[in-house]
């Protein structure tokens, strides 16, 4: 064909083909270190969900230590994703690759503060949540790596991610959710004090959710209708438990569940 | 040159009408900054503990509809009388909220729908459109469906709260409220839409009373009034 | 000519696989007749005569389950073996059903949780998925999880009828089914949601035998039931 | 009862509100009518034998205007003077379309634009807000951007009609156009979406001016021209 | 709180409990399996559109051929991620996880049949494309793993991978995207001759694509719009180039060419 | 109460964030409005008479990016200096249009691509993010994609100017922007589609380019440039 | 010339077109006001005192059905016969509607579930296809799903109020109901959608009677019923 | 059961009419089949070789138009002939295709538009509603209007295959349907939208025709077709 073969050759050797490659090297780098973080952020969000998995597991007191135990386990686990995450923006304005992570983050945040309810009863602070995530960098394997190039680095060295106040709302907005299902798993299991604990926070978060309205960004904003949602579940099931409870005088309560758990045992003991 | 002289002017219109949508925005957005107050004071009443003082949170959201007066006698002086409706869906979200709120307050203080009138009243603004600043009629009737949605939800937890006779009152005031819109031919629009959810709250509020009234708790509640 | 001759043979195979799909719908909707005819049978079991004959409703139940296995063995020779996922959309829907009925039915005639193995045994399938044409293990899950919505309403259903310990026998199974859900890690998808609609079924229950304990009814029961 | 009452005044309302809007409606149904019966006499310049009789053209669309007065006359009889924003988006498509056509007019028989003053004079309506029914500065700009897409179609067709001379008055103009509009500091609405389509008209233009110049149909002309 | 306390205890040794455990079991290794696949999909993906962006990078013979080399290479390494994709998929039903790898598959359809059109200006068959996709199980690695398990797998086994027709259909509708690139950059290089191949060879796939027309799935048909506005585009490109050259006798085109490939020499002697 | 404290305090964060946004906002506007300015002054090149004075041309816009600098100075004290990219949309676009403006102007002057560093240097910012405000390089490539869509437009016009070799030069420029650009690796974003833009470019200039050739115009040209 | 000659004769035949859908416009819309007015005349009997005087209510919803008649009987005048489908759309809505109150009055006056052949002789239209203007047997089966949400919440109406056998006596209608649908096979349309909300309202309707039952209030009342 | 024996009458109604759709949606499918080889046959007509044998791939798009009436006349039998804006939506798509290519070959053979007379005697079926089944005026307006499109794609590729007076023959006809369009008062439907795209289509052509005026093409054709 009629092609110009003697500019490539030009072309090959100018200053701007030379100066573009340094783009491709540039551009390269980051959307490698782009899609390395889309994956970490996929970890981190199925551990995180299962962990609210375990978490719901909990149903008495008996296994509640044991599954808290376990739940924290796992969390270390994200942790050290979120660690990775941490590592890979060394250096870097974290705002740049924040689309690529966040959806982890807020999972973990959605996790994090259902253990930290469970356990305590209160809403964990976004401060409480960036605290657990500054990483010091003495594993063994960083430290071979390190001691290597800057030994200077060995000990000083830590690694740390904040969650950003709109990633922690999202996570809080989504924990809603959860506390919902907690709330109507205890009701069929006979827990009548838990519900009204649940409503009383819910309703807290609720309004605090009100309080900012839309002055929050977009994503927050839509998640309010599923919050009002959740809280009018919560809100019917602690009604219910009133409602029947009015046919018979509080103090009664106690006997009626106690002769109900001798008759499951009775039941169970037949079959 | 001629055609961007008359450019130049032009752009002078622009500049004048992007200010005033300026102005107005600021305004509104310490209207929703007071709007969002109010309604924290409100939904107290909706904990256990807050059906106690309703009076009281009535009182302090009325006090806070005295800025909100000031800033709707603000937000009419931003842009010529006769341009209402050009500048109208900067503040008709936030007017509506306004509605509903002023709406709940009315109802928690004496249990009646608050009039248009009324509510103009309380927001210092005008009832009729030739007076100046006024309220859309489609903004009032907006407002109060979310009073509606609202109040379905208080009937909940008043029982909750372990008051029975409210959800009584709710029911017939809910039921007053969709004859109504009844007699309204709407138009296919967002206020249609709105409306079509009213009657899952006049539903729910019906299921309420019936679960009193099957435990006999309308009457015994009934019987301890009368003694009061 | 090359290309066009590639894109002839492509729209035969896409015709081929359109023809599959359409000779696995015909199938399907027999299927769906015969399963819309089983739940008529067994949904007797709610009316209040329904409950003397549980026994005699099962029986003709599983008759039709010998239809559903004609008809399955039918489904399963539309398609390669070894491509059951790629039609699974078509038959996912009717196959959760069946599993629902015949759960239902195993569940009326021993008050047990029908197991994989069974159920593909009652429907004439393979449980796994080398064997040939399998039961999904979400598609069995789905099923069992509409049982439990059908014994919360049969708890309900048998209190009206005047059996108050079947509410107390539901209770123990849908408790069972409900910590053997909780250890399941689900997606974010329909089994998730069908899954959440779980603790409202389990509620529901725990509901009724409240009711019935502070009736003392449950008592009452359990010593006429000990007397028979 | 009184919520009725209120209601019933409440449907007046919407009521006549709505039948303002019905009359709207057809006003501008014949408006459009009208839009469409100029817009077919002024098209027939882009014809062959249409650059002959362009001045018999624009008399005859001179003369629909006519009707364009009178209809836009009873448009603004159809509601109130101070609601002109509250029903505007009935009638600015066809206004735009109106200004356009107005426009062209002018330009085919000046070559200049026509100013938002000879514009509402030609249309019968007023040119500032609070003379009464006027011309919204921004749907004049609207109007005046398809003015500039139908005239770079006009030098392409003027060349095929053998006129190498329009071109070049034609890009003369549209620059003159660009940079007035580059004085403007437009929102990011429809507007804005518009104005960016005037960069291609300039470029078509140019591009047409660079084909006669590099064949050297322009000069030609010019001669020819400076022969006459 | 009230809650049943003994029930739990009698749950965790049922029968129900130990028959979920194994569910438990099944979806995870699924939902894990799924995600692995995932993540081979995005770099599949990946690989496949920077394999694309070199083969654009052909403009004239000489770097030609190192290109086409460097282009096989890559592929070579996709298809290595294909081979993973085939590993998971061994003794499986592919159809199962088949939303998980489609998307990368697509996207390699695509660039080994743009590759395939650079070398033979025509088109890979499905067929050619899954010939491709027979991997077998030599590598050092993984005779060492079977070797232990069972060893007389050893030789006989092969993973394969096939892509299905309708990935293939909608790899070839992306690829005339690519198609009319390459037509566009080659008018802008003065190459006349390839534009007019390009249409040639686009409006036989169009023409194949409206045969098929709304018979296959959703997908295809959707991306008819963006092939038709392709299909233009490279229709106007040799409209233009047949109207600029009604201007001047067909044999005189070579010279024009080569008088300005001269100037450009010139041009760049001077810089 | 603890809730609603955090909440408040969220609340605050957010609206400082907000109230950032509302400076950038400002400022940006600003700069678009110089950008526009800078804008006005080049776009006189395509004109006719404007060949002879671009150096006055260029030296003016120079002039221009001194305000251009003192804004970019006055933006980045609006925001925490690590926290460039949570604001990065702001500003996204005007840089893009600044870049250029920088680049059209080196281009006029010197005909060389202007350099990442370079074009920091008129703007008044760093070239690197750990040095502070700095050019991201996907806002750098951008600008220079403009340019190239810029200059195939010039070539046309400098053609209608009767300027020949201009076009032989841009024609050389831009295949060398084309060649690396090639080398890219781009995503499927707008950066990607604006790339695709550039072989039309490539491909315009390259047709200007032809019509000289046949027409011997190139040649011509040389001589006569060479003579003076 | 032919072209434009073929184009006015077109223009014709949809002009015609346009007026016939505008004529069926206002009748429909006279419909609609008829059928809310019909629906608050049956809304009272959900009103605890409505309980008393139903066949009053009957009676005035029957006089009502007369202008719908009149209404309808003028419907089918504007538009030719077998055209029925090509305006469908238009009246389908107000169709279901009506289907349902003449349903509603139906059941009320006689529990009874009214069949397709006597609601279209309340509505004075045709049972079948070939007769004339005619009950589309989806619009039928749209209304009768409506007759079934309205009814369990006339059952917990009627608790309320004290009347402690009609919800026994719904339940058995709806049961018949569902079993009736379950005869059916339904496409995945919107019709379907409907039904499936049917089983909710069996669903409510069993808890109300769980409700009579676990207190005793059904035999009680059933006992009053002898003794009467 | 009255209820049980009503609703299988019902299905069986239900059941009479899916397999009237089942029926016309298998005729449906060979018509897109036929449809898309005549397609493929008239497509031939772009590449730069099919301008030679128009007539021939006329004939063969005209011998299977015998197959696409045979596939009519069958359709039309699998339904009541009143009812045809009942299935409307099934054969609707088709149609506008089938008339498209029917005015494909009559302009291809003739240069003019198929009038809708024409295009139903090619289809063999009735021009008229009254008269049976026929075509619906917008189906016929929406095929000419892809007629128009594909002519723009043929002016290009004419030129491109050398044929120098086709395009202008094609402006011409192109303008005439344009301007009878514009005497249509169209809705805002999905016709009208597909109206405002023939713009780009005259445009289009006209910029052909620019093309080859501005390098004398049309004249020197001219004479050559003067010459034979
Ligand atoms: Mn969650
Ligand atoms: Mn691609």
């Amino acid at each position: 064909g009629q092609r110009r073969e003697e500019n490539e050759n030009i072309n090959s050797s100018s200053p701007v083909i030379n100066y573009f490659k340094t783009f491709q090297l540039e551009l390269d780098t980051k959307h490698d270190k782009y899609e390395r973080l889309v994956k970490l952020s996929r970890d981190i969000t199925i551990e995180s969900k299962r962990t609210i998995f375990l978490l719901h597991r909990i149903t008495s007191a008996p296994n509640g230590e044991e599954i808290l135990t376990e739940s924290e386990a796992k969390l270390d686990a994200v942790r050290q994703k979120i660690k990775q995450v941490a590592q890979e923006m060394k250096g870097e304005d974290m705002h740049q690759f924040h689309r690529a992570f966040s959806p982890g983050l807020q999972e973990y945040v959605e996790a994090v503060s259902f253990q930290y309810f469970i356990k305590t009863r209160s809403l964990v602070s976004v401060e409480e949540v960036n605290k657990q995530l500054v990483f010091a960098a003495e594993d063994k394997e960083e430290v071979k790596t390190t001691s290597t190039s800057d030994a200077q680095n060995n000990q000083l060295c830590t690694w740390s991610l904040k969650v950003t106040p709109v990633d922690y709302l999202l996570g809080v907005a989504d924990l809603t959710g959860e506390l919902m299902r907690m709330c109507i798993n205890s009701v069929g299991n006979g827990d009548i004090d838990t519900p009204f604990e649940l409503s009383q926070f819910l309703r807290q978060i609720y309004d605090g959710f009100s309080y900012i309205g839309n002055t929050g960004p977009y994503e927050v904003s839509k998640k309010l209708y599923t919050l009002k949602q959740s809280l009018a579940k919560v809100e019917n099931a602690c009604y219910t438990l009133k409602v029947r409870g009015s046919e018979i005088p509080k103090h009664m309560l106690a006997d009626v569940f106690s002769t109900k758990t001798e008759m499951i045992d009775q039941e169970e003991g037949l079959s | 040159m001629a055609v961007s002289q008359m450019f130049i002017t032009l752009q002078g219109v622009l500049t004048a009408d992007q200010d005033i949508r300026e102005e107005i925005r600021k305004v509104v957005q310490t209207l929703e900054q007071t709007a969002r107050e109010i309604l924290t004071v409100l939904q107290g009443v909706h904990q256990g503990s807050g059906f106690q003082d309703i009076p009281k949170k009535c009182q302090k959201a009325r006090e806070n509809f005295g800025s909100v007066k000031t800033q709707l006698a603000s937000l009419k002086t931003k842009f010529p009388a006769d341009q209402y409706y050009r500048f109208h869906e900067h503040w008709r979200f936030v007017l509506q909220r306004l509605v509903f709120l002023a709406a709940f307050v009315i109802y928690l203080e004496s249990e009646t729908l608050v009039t248009r009138e009324a509510v103009t009243e309380i927001l210092g603004i005008e009832a009729h459109r030739d007076k100046g600043f006024h309220l859309d009629i489609e903004d009032y009737l907006s407002g109060v469906l979310t009073l509606a949605s609202e109040l379905s939800r208080l009937a909940v937890n008043s029982v909750t709260a372990g008051d029975y006779t409210r959800p009584l009152r709710i029911s017939t005031f809910i039921n007053e409220l969709d004859s109504g819109f009844r007699l309204l031919n709407l138009k296919n629009d967002s206020l249609r839409k709105r409306y079509d959810g009213l009657k899952y709250d006049v539903k729910k509020i019906e299921e309420v009373v019936y679960d009193l009234s099957i435990r006999g708790l309308n009457k015994e509640e009934a019987v301890a009034a009368g003694e009061k």
